[in-house]
């Protein structure tokens, strides 16, 4: 996550003997008080064996999916069950590193705790091919005016993979050098 | 289904930066609802909160309202999600035959925490969490898919605003009450292409608090009783492209159980007022849809038609809808009694002159993921 | 016998990092005025409900028992008994920094002179042999105080 | 009158301290398809599922959508109920409201945690009100300390009647392969075990698990067809009165007393150590065993410590407590209090194994959490 935003540290103390007391800011208005809070409990969760698999995948630059054999899809990102047959998957596929845009949004609001990149700059849908479930992730390298549903992307790996969903950095756009 | 009927409303005015604390704000719509159904907590025998433990900031946020909830000394519980959802717990409680009256609540206090981290914390910490989507970014992209799949346009989206917020001036309890053009809408700043600051509603605080009631306890109630005719709810896939994202099934699916029970045939003709969960402007053309007011792609049109104005065929949002007050939580069941003062007839300004039947509507989850329908008459089954 | 433990393949885990959440809480009517008390006058104020005659602390608009809107305040002063203690001993992840709190520390249920609910706070011992429930206790208040319960630096005994 | 509801199926993981094989959606899976294979039934007979746990355990916003990949609920009916540690019985009664209310035949409830996701005690803390108890809130231990420090000056009881609680169920245990502790423990262990709050020790109080369990419930007419001995669920209960952890009267436990009277008499229960036949309580320190027996109306005032000591809450006693182990040996939170519901009809479908209490006609199980909330819920082998 990107750098913890600054309004929840901590104010200086005035000489209170209690150690544990972290001071935060107080709003007073017409006799009412505000007061700010943090909660700031870390968190660490378990990837499980399917999505450790895809993130292994990831590394080697190969996107991994599963297939359901029952409803004839491939799924990916891969998940243990499907959510429509309800069957436990185990039939591994590796689909392409490129796709179809599905659906995307130019974002021009900041929200800096959140966005690992600065706005504007897109989201998409991106179905690979090979696969028959949308991937949501960032577009960059693009001509973020130019974005259009049906338009080819491809994924572009991060050079340090980490073992999370940013070890793809984003989608670009392909050059349709033979268009038409 | 047994007759359960709703016999007592009340509603906080919703605003952004309420100066109560939580159990302040409930307290002032249990009270409300109480006085509205004529009754004391000694009738009451069965409690149903509703909280949120990421926007409340607190987990097991539901500590903070048992007592303004009226939960000492009667059975309480509390549901996480939309108030629609917690209301028709409150419906299954009451027609068990355990209880005979049922106060349901809700709160919510959207202007002390950043909702968009909030919200983002919906998402799959596994896979796309860290991406940093939230409730507008996510909505884009099932805005961008519905638009482009069907040819709606962003004008036919700006014209649920233009409405909603022009029928919110009737409404003493919303937030954000505007008269405004499409081109205002139009003009207004871009926050996550297709959507618009005036396409979005507002972070709204608020409570919210309805009663239940057995058909033997509704007939002593002070208040004409309003007569839940159907109910139903559905859940959509979790991941975004695993979804049919320009139509929801599962609103389609909730609609016509609840319409089924109901005995509703056809909904654009049968039901008299819709009050829907328009986060979005263009999340109420989708509903249009999924709730079979028109045909699949139509509701662009239909908004066009004038036809869900006040004063059209069928009303929607009459009090100017989410996009006019958007307490996360409560604004489901905000919808409910809205359509219960329709029911009535005491909407005052905002009144659909003659409604019988009434549709409130909340929605859960990530665009969409989880619906609510609920179908209320003043007239009996 | 447990499940299977997961095999030799490498299992990843995603983590937060410095994620946290900011919020500004408003205290209310009734939490407000507490806090001022503290804050201006050196005072813990309950509220009474006028149709029981319960005494709470921290003050609140409503009686549970009685579903009746409280407005009689009342002094509670400042001294009161230990009801309860805790000497935490264990470090735990405190959850307004994301680090372990600082032990040994003890949290205390006070109930105060008049009161029928407790107040909690910390004592300023951490030694349990010399902490007794019954023990009387004194509100030990800060020299600079902002409108928080820590304007109570903390309990001792007397 | 409600339509009559009993439970049918029961499914759990095999609980463990840290489950890193599987994500919180994975280890849902397990226990819902463990719940299905156990009632014979497949995910088309589910009419519709209620999950909870402890939201800022694993800090997933809207549980109920994200848990579709191991809930089943796509395109299916699924809410969220929660309050604290108790959450396991609301979902009990939230998935028994569904079925009683006549509009779903075939209902799952679904409790679960990852606490190894997050420290377990940070997040807790966080239940506490945060402008005035959250710094000073470090665990229920301290209030449960104090009151059984009280309860031993004043009747009499010693350290060791709470030990022997420890014993009973850790030892139960053993026979649960679900049980995350299985290790046979003696009173001297727990003597020696490490004083946590004087006069509670580590072997005293309940670990914390990474788990989850599924129950399925069921209307008459579907009920008797899928299950040969259906646990028919008679009543339930619940006390949710306050506010503040400083408003709480432990000396009284007024929110147990109210719930097991409103139990009782709802299911028409007079004396209830002769009239039922086992419980799965919700005992999070070897303390509530002893104090607890009594606020729930099964002996009087300061005789609970004899009972433990003549072994009437034993396996082999007159109503054994805690067969599968209890909290002390398996606690996933949001969890936990639906596997006391598990394995109390467990016990009335004649289903629980090397754990199994012969003869059980009526089964009490119990919730606990939050603000000292209560909730019980009463089963039996024949209709209400």
């Amino acid at each position: 996550m990107a750098g913890a935003s600054q309004t929840g540290q901590q104010l200086a103390k005035e000489g209170s003997r209690m150690e544990n007391e972290t001071t935060f800011e107080i709003q007073e208005k017409d006799g009412l008080l505000v007061h700010q809070g943090v909660i700031r409990v870390p968190y660490t969760w378990a990837a499980g064996e399917v999505a450790s698999r895809f993130y292994a995948g990831l590394r080697e630059k190969k996107v991994l999916g599963l297939r359901c054999p029952a409803c004839k899809v491939v799924l990916v990102p891969p998940k243990k069950v499907c959510h429509r047959c309800f069957s436990d998957l185990t039939d591994w596929v590796e689909v392409g590193d490129e796709g179809v845009l599905q659906t995307f949004t130019v974002v021009h609001y900041s929200e800096p705790d959140l966005h690992p990149v600065e706005a504007p700059f897109a989201y998409g849908i991106i179905k690979l091919d090979g696969a028959d479930t949308g991937m949501t992730h960032l577009i960059g390298e693009a001509d973020i005016k130019g974005l259009k549903a049906g338009m080819r992307l491809k994924a572009v790996f991060r050079h340090q993979p980490q073992g999370n969903y940013l070890d793809i950095a984003y989608f670009k756009p392909i050059e349709e050098a033979n268009h038409g | 289904m047994d007759k359960v009927a709703i016999i007592g409303v009340g509603q906080t005015r919703y605003e952004r930066g309420n100066t109560k604390s939580f159990a302040e704000l409930v307290y002032e719509v249990t009270r409300k609802a109480l006085d509205d159904a004529g009754l004391e907590l000694d009738n009451i025998d069965n409690v149903v909160t509703t909280t949120n433990d990421f926007y409340d900031g607190r987990t097991i946020a539901c500590m903070a309202v048992a007592e303004a909830s009226g939960s000492y000394g009667r059975d309480a519980t509390n549901v996480e999600g939309d108030g629609t959802l917690s209301a028709f717990y409150g419906l299954m409680r009451t027609l068990s035959g355990v209880y005979d009256a049922t106060i349901v609540t809700t709160h919510c206090k959207m202007s002390e925490g950043n909702p968009r981290k909030l919200f983002n914390q919906a998402f799959d910490p596994i896979y796309d969490r860290i991406l940093g989507m939230d409730a507008i970014s996510s909505s884009a992209l099932q805005a961008r898919a519905y638009m482009d799949r069907y040819g709606v346009t962003e004008e036919q989206c700006a014209m649920v605003s233009v409405k909603n917020h022009a029928n919110a001036r009737n409404n003493p309890y919303a937030h954000v009450a505007l008269e405004i053009t499409i081109d205002d809408v139009m003009k207004s700043p871009m926050l996550a292409e297709p959507i618009k600051r005036l396409d979005i509603s507002p972070i709204s605080d608020g409570a919210c608090a309805i009663i239940l009631a057995t058909e033997e306890r509704a007939r002593k109630s002070a208040k004409k009783p309003v007569w839940v005719r159907g109910v139903a709810h559905c859940t959509d896939a979790y991941r975004l492209g695993e979804r049919d994202l320009t139509y929801s099934a599962a609103l389609e699916t909730a609609a016509k159980k609840a319409y089924k029970m109901a005995g509703i045939r056809n909904p654009f003709k049968q039901i008299d007022v819709a009050e829907v969960y328009d986060a979005f402007s263009y999340m109420e053309l989708m509903w249009y849809e999924g709730l079979g007011f028109c045909d699949r792609g139509k509701g662009g049109k239909l908004v066009e038609s004038g036809k869900t104005q006040m004063g059209g065929e069928l009303p929607v949002n009459p009090s100017g809808g989410v996009l006019s007050a958007h307490p996360v939580q409560v604004a489901g069941l905000a919808r409910i009694a809205e359509a219960v003062l329709q029911l009535r007839g005491e909407a005052g300004g905002r009144q659909v002159p003659g409604a019988k039947t009434a549709l409130a509507h909340g929605i859960t989850g990530i665009c969409g993921q989880t619906h609510c329908v609920w179908v209320l008459s003043n007239e009996e089954a | 016998m447990n499940e299977k433990e997961g095999s030799d393949r490498e299992l990843l885990e995603i983590t937060s990092g410095e994620a946290e959440h900011v919020y500004y809480w408003h205290c209310g009517h009734y939490v407000s005025k507490f806090l001022l008390g503290l804050r201006d006058k050196k005072t813990i104020l309950g509220i009474k409900c006028s149709r029981c005659g319960r005494v709470y602390v921290p003050p609140r608009e409503v009686c549970g028992r009685c579903f009746a809107t409280m407005n009689e305040w009342v002094d509670l002063g400042t001294e009161g008994t230990i009801y309860a203690f805790t000497v935490v001993k264990l470090p735990y992840i405190d959850p307004n920094t994301g680090k372990p709190i600082k032990v040994p520390r003890t949290d205390i249920y006070v109930k105060l002179e008049g009161a029928d609910t407790c107040l909690m706070h910390w004592l300023d011992e951490t030694d349990e042999k010399k902490i007794s429930v019954g023990a009387k206790v004194r509100a030990v208040f800060k020299e600079h105080r902002r409108g928080t319960i820590h304007d109570i630096e903390c309990f001792t005994q007397i | 009158m409600g339509t009559r509801t009993a439970i049918v199926g029961v499914g759990q993981t095999y609980h463990t301290s840290k489950r890193k094989d599987v994500n919180g959606q994975e280890l849902i899976n397990e226990a819902v398809r463990r719940a299905l294979e156990d009632a014979d039934l497949t995910l088309k007979d589910i009419d519709a599922i209620v999950i909870g746990n402890m939201d800022h355990f694993e800090a997933i916003n809207c549980v109920d959508c994200w848990s579709v990949d191991g809930s089943g609920a796509f395109m299916k009916p699924i809410m969220k109920v929660t309050t604290g540690g108790s959450t396991g019985g609301t979902l009990g009664s939230c998935a028994y409201y569904h079925v009683a209310s006549g509009l779903f035949d075939v209902v799952m409830a679904i409790g679960w945690e990852k606490n190894s996701e997050s420290d377990t005690q940070a997040a807790i803390s966080t239940c506490a009100d945060p402008i005035l108890e959250r710094d000073f809130f470090g665990g229920a231990i301290g209030p449960n300390a104090a009151e059984y420090a009280m309860y031993m000056k004043q009747y009499g009881a010693s350290e060791e009647d709470a030990a022997m609680v420890a014993v009973r169920d850790h030892n139960n245990a053993l026979n649960n392969p679900y049980a995350h502790l299985r290790k046979h423990i003696t009173v001297e262990d727990v003597m020696n075990s490490p004083v946590l709050c004087w006069p509670i020790k580590l072997l005293d109080s309940c670990p914390r698990s990474d788990g989850a369990c599924a129950v399925i419930y069921a209307a008459e007419g579907r009920a008797e067809k899928i299950a040969s001995r259906p646990a028919w669920v008679h009543a339930s209960a619940v006390s949710h009165d306050y506010v503040y952890f400083g408003d709480y009267d432990w000396e009284a436990m007024p929110t147990l007393e109210a719930t097991a009277s409103r139990v009782y008499k709802r299911a028409g229960i007079v004396n209830p150590l002769k009239e039922i036949d086992v419980m799965e309580l919700y005992l999070p320190f070897s303390t509530c065993g002893v104090i607890w027996m009594e606020h729930m109306w099964v002996c009087g005032r300061g005789e609970s410590p004899r009972l433990i000591r003549e072994g009437v809450f034993d396996m082999d006693g007159e109503l054994p407590v805690n067969p599968s182990g209890g909290v002390l040996s398996t606690n996933p939170i949001g969890a936990t209090a639906l596997i006391r519901i598990g394995e109390a009809a467990l016990q009335i479908m004649n289903k629980a194994g090397s754990r199994q209490v012969p003869n059980v006609n009526t089964a009490m199980a119990t919730a606990f959490g939050s603000c000292y909330w209560f909730e019980a819920t009463i089963l039996r082998s024949g209709k209400p």
